[in-house]
């Protein structure tokens, strides 16, 4: 070693904010989902075309429809959150994204919030804008639709939380896919059971703000625990690389 | 390659940065290494080396945080890690195989992004970092365009922007021509010299006066100074 | 006793089949998974022997140190 | 305390302590079951409702309580595996989990079959036997991400994980399928749910719940144990055990 005294280094200042982490996170996963748009469709089209396979395998009779709609909407929709689930935290494992994500200063299950909530944005959110579409083909009346709607805006946002504790876990394995839904779907019955119990109560004429806000408790509860589940979760599947 | 962040000396210290005792690691029934024990000077670089498997990169990775399943101690300015996480997160930068650049976004978008929850840094910083990488007219291009020497490049870019005391550099001249190694070599001592200290593991020979040496093999761990 | 006889109590009014089906089910189940999980720790003590063994041969043989590698190409047949 | 704690999750001194206990446990488990299943089967009076269809419920209710019960202790180790990473306890998770599908199999299987000459069906979407296909899901589910991650460590963490957040939804789920089935069938009998049971009905099924909890903790200790001696077959201790025969 040189002879000179010992060089200095200064440690570094505070980080940037919590929120402006957040807002960064966010902000890259919504660029990448633009610019790869063909990605965003497809839990779309898988949407459309799973609603599609009831008239035809089952039966196209009003009736049927009228009465089993809300459910097969709500298990279709639940079916393309599982399908998208799987890119969650793929791609940013694969580039080494996911680590320096770890490695930031802020707490971790809050960046996951952020990714979280980009996720519901570009896959939740879409098929709740599309459901009264298919809840006009499968004959559902108005009221049904606004209350399925709702379910699904307030609904939806569970699936994604609780899928990212399943992503998180099942990162780096082999047919995460399938493991994924293996484990996920039991957690989703619940919200699944609420979803579609809420719109078969308004539709005999029930007043609805009780289940609503029941849901609302499960979507309180998913977004202050799910988070720090997931976090846990990606630490450990990050451990093996 | 130019620094773009020019520490003042404030903080004078001569501590070491990071302090591991008796680390001891075991991967699948197999001891990687055992009675491990290292100090981090600042101003030092410092080159990790062994065979293939002597757990370079999961030494790196113990370091940096992300690999459970070893025990001992480590040490961040002479307290434990673990209970000051957020502070080292902070004063750390680890680069690793895989870089974490997005081959979607642009070199701009990828630094920007990863910049976006250590320090704010204007744009015109990072350019000029992306410039100081040999990257000038890639700004902006999407990343899946450019070779894999450029790619690695974006991710370098990251070190003359970062004020983090301590780098972790895990095969960052893969990929690299010779005048990237060149460059790279001089931003290490230049980065030492500011009193930064730094870790890295590399198949290359690096031709740095002064650089520690710390070796790892299965007949067991020599720390050589 | 509940039951006048024994054919009674195999026939349990008739819904003998269903009582002993279950408990049929119950048995098999159970002994198997105590007599797997008897078997399988059977199993690791013999895989222990065995590795120890293994070693304690190997141990004796190789005392020179092998070089860390030697690329040498292996011959493979392409049938 | 810390130290009787420290020594709690030493393998080597459970091993030896197990090994004296076993025996004990099935001697005493295989007794009390046989003993509450004959006095079911044979003694106990007839159901004036179901007849002697009732009578399975001297393993259905042992199989189904230890099945939940084995998730609840299952979710208590994983706690103890996240926060004080103590190597019993993912032992512990590992080797119960497929005992507690068996159970969770049985008694849905013998739901099942007492619902034939009960409802008439084999199958019915019943909220108890719902939760319990629920809980079957929940085991498998644990028991696959055990088996596709290969480090052990790995391994033990992310089950715990997966553990701890199936057992937050276990409530949800159980209050969410009771929900769904007023929803959907009002009133229909419930298999298990007697207004008062006469003492020779639950003396017996408490006998075979006991035994089965015995035979449960035989189950829990040998599977632990070979799960031990394959993480530690490196260990001293193990050698000496395998080669020679004693801890």
């Amino acid at each position: 070693m040189n002879a000179k005294a010992p060089p200095a280094v200064q440690l570094a200042g505070s980080s940037v904010g919590v929120l402006a982490a957040m807002k960064g996170v966010f902000a890259r996963d919504m660029k990448v989902a633009f610019r790869q748009r063909q990605d965003l469709l497809n839990p779309l089209l898988f949407f459309i075309m799973v609603v599609t396979l009831f008239p035809l395998g089952v039966s196209p009779e009003v009736s049927f429809l009228r009465e089993a709609g809300a459910g097969i909407l709500w298990v279709a929709a639940l079916l393309s959150v599982l399908l998208s689930l799987d890119h969650l935290f793929r791609h940013d494992f694969d580039d080494g994204t996911l680590e320096q994500l770890v490695l930031q200063p802020q707490p971790l299950f809050l960046l996951i919030l952020a990714k979280t909530m980009a996720h519901w944005m570009l896959t939740g959110l879409p098929l709740v804008i599309l459901t009264p579409v298919l809840g006009v083909m499968v004959h559902l009346d108005g009221n049904s639709i606004a209350v399925l709607c709702l379910t699904l805006l307030i609904g939806t946002p569970v699936l994604s939380l609780i899928g990212a504790i399943g992503a998180a876990l099942t990162l780096g394995l082999r047919s995460a896919g399938v493991l994924l839904s293996l484990l996920i779907i039991p957690l989703y019955i619940p919200v699944l059971i609420f979803g579609t119990g809420t719109v078969a109560a308004a539709a005999e004429g029930a007043t609805v703000g009780a289940y609503l806000a029941l849901m609302g408790a499960f979507l309180m509860l998913a977004v202050t625990l799910a988070p720090f589940a997931a976090a846990a979760a990606l630490k450990i599947s990050l451990s093996n690389g | 390659m130019q620094r773009m962040h020019r520490p003042d000396f404030g903080a004078l210290m001569s501590e070491p940065l990071l302090q591991a005792v008796n680390l001891q690691c075991e991967r699948d029934q197999r001891i990687l290494f055992r009675e491990l024990s290292f100090s981090i000077l600042p101003g030092t670089v410092t080159r990790v080396e062994g065979p293939n498997g002597s757990g370079k990169t999961t030494l790196l990775r113990i370091l940096a945080g992300l690999n459970h399943g070893w025990s001992g101690e480590l040490n961040w300015c002479g307290a434990s890690v673990a209970g000051q996480r957020e502070v080292f997160l902070r004063n750390m930068l680890y680069l690793g195989h895989r870089p974490g650049i997005k081959s979607l976004l642009t070199p701009m978008e990828n630094l920007r992004a990863l910049m976006a929850g250590r320090r704010p840094v204007s744009d015109v910083t990072l350019s000029q970092a992306l410039q100081g990488t040999g990257l000038a007219g890639y700004e902006n291009v999407p990343c899946r365009n450019l070779s894999a020497g450029q790619q690695r490049r974006v991710a370098l870019a990251r070190l003359l922007v970062a004020d983090e005391p301590l780098w972790l550099l895990d095969e960052v001249f893969t990929a690299i021509d010779a005048d990237g190694v060149k460059a790279l070599e001089a931003l290490l001592q230049q980065r030492a010299a500011e009193g930064g200290a730094v870790l890295v593991t590399t198949h290359h020979d690096l031709a740095l006066p002064g650089m520690h040496r710390l070796v790892l093999g299965a007949g067991g761990v020599t720390d050589e100074r | 006793m509940a039951f006048d006889s024994f054919s009674a109590f195999i026939a349990m009014e008739g819904h003998g089949p269903y009582v002993w089906a279950c408990y049929a089910v119950f048995f098999i189940l159970m002994i198997a998974t105590m007599a797997g999980s008897v078997r399988s720790r059977k199993a690791v003590i013999e895989s222990c022997r065995r590795g120890y063994e293994f070693e304690a041969d190997r141990s004796k043989v190789a005392a020179s140190p092998a070089p860390s590698a030697s690329f040498t190409r292996v011959n493979v047949s392409q049938d | 305390m810390w130290q009787f704690f420290h020594k709690l999750g030493s393998p080597k001194w459970f091993f030896g302590i197990s090994t004296r206990f076993m025996p004990w446990l099935l001697a005493g488990g295989i007794v009390l079951l046989m003993a509450g299943i004959i006095w079911g089967l044979a003694f106990a009076p007839k159901d004036y409702l179901q007849g002697n269809s009732y009578r399975i419920i001297f393993i259905h209710v042992p199989t189904a309580f230890i099945a939940q019960s084995i998730y609840i202790m299952m979710a208590s180790a994983a706690i103890v595996t996240l926060v004080w990473r103590m190597k019993l306890a993912d032992v512990f998770v590992k080797a119960v989990a497929p005992v507690g599908l068996a159970l969770t199999f049985l008694a849905l299987f013998t739901g099942a079959v007492w619902g034939k000459p009960t409802w008439g069906t084999w199958w019915i979407w019943d909220a108890r036997l719902t939760s319990m296909l629920i809980l079957l899901f929940l085991y498998g589910g644990v028991i696959a991400l055990d088996r596709a991650i290969n480090d052990e460590k790995s391994a033990a963490r992310a089950v715990a994980v997966l553990v701890l957040v199936g057992v937050v939804n276990i409530p949800i789920i159980k209050y969410s399928v009771e929900w769904w089935n007023t929803l959907h069938q009002p009133a229909t009998f419930k298999l298990t749910e007697k207004p008062s049971m006469p003492a020779e009905m639950w003396v017996p099924l408490l006998l075979s719940v006991l035994g089965l909890y015995l035979i449960f903790g035989w189950l829990a200790c040998i599977r632990m144990q070979t799960e031990i001696l394959s993480r530690e077959q490196r260990t001293r201790w193990v050698r000496e055990f395998v080669l020679k025969g004693r801890v």
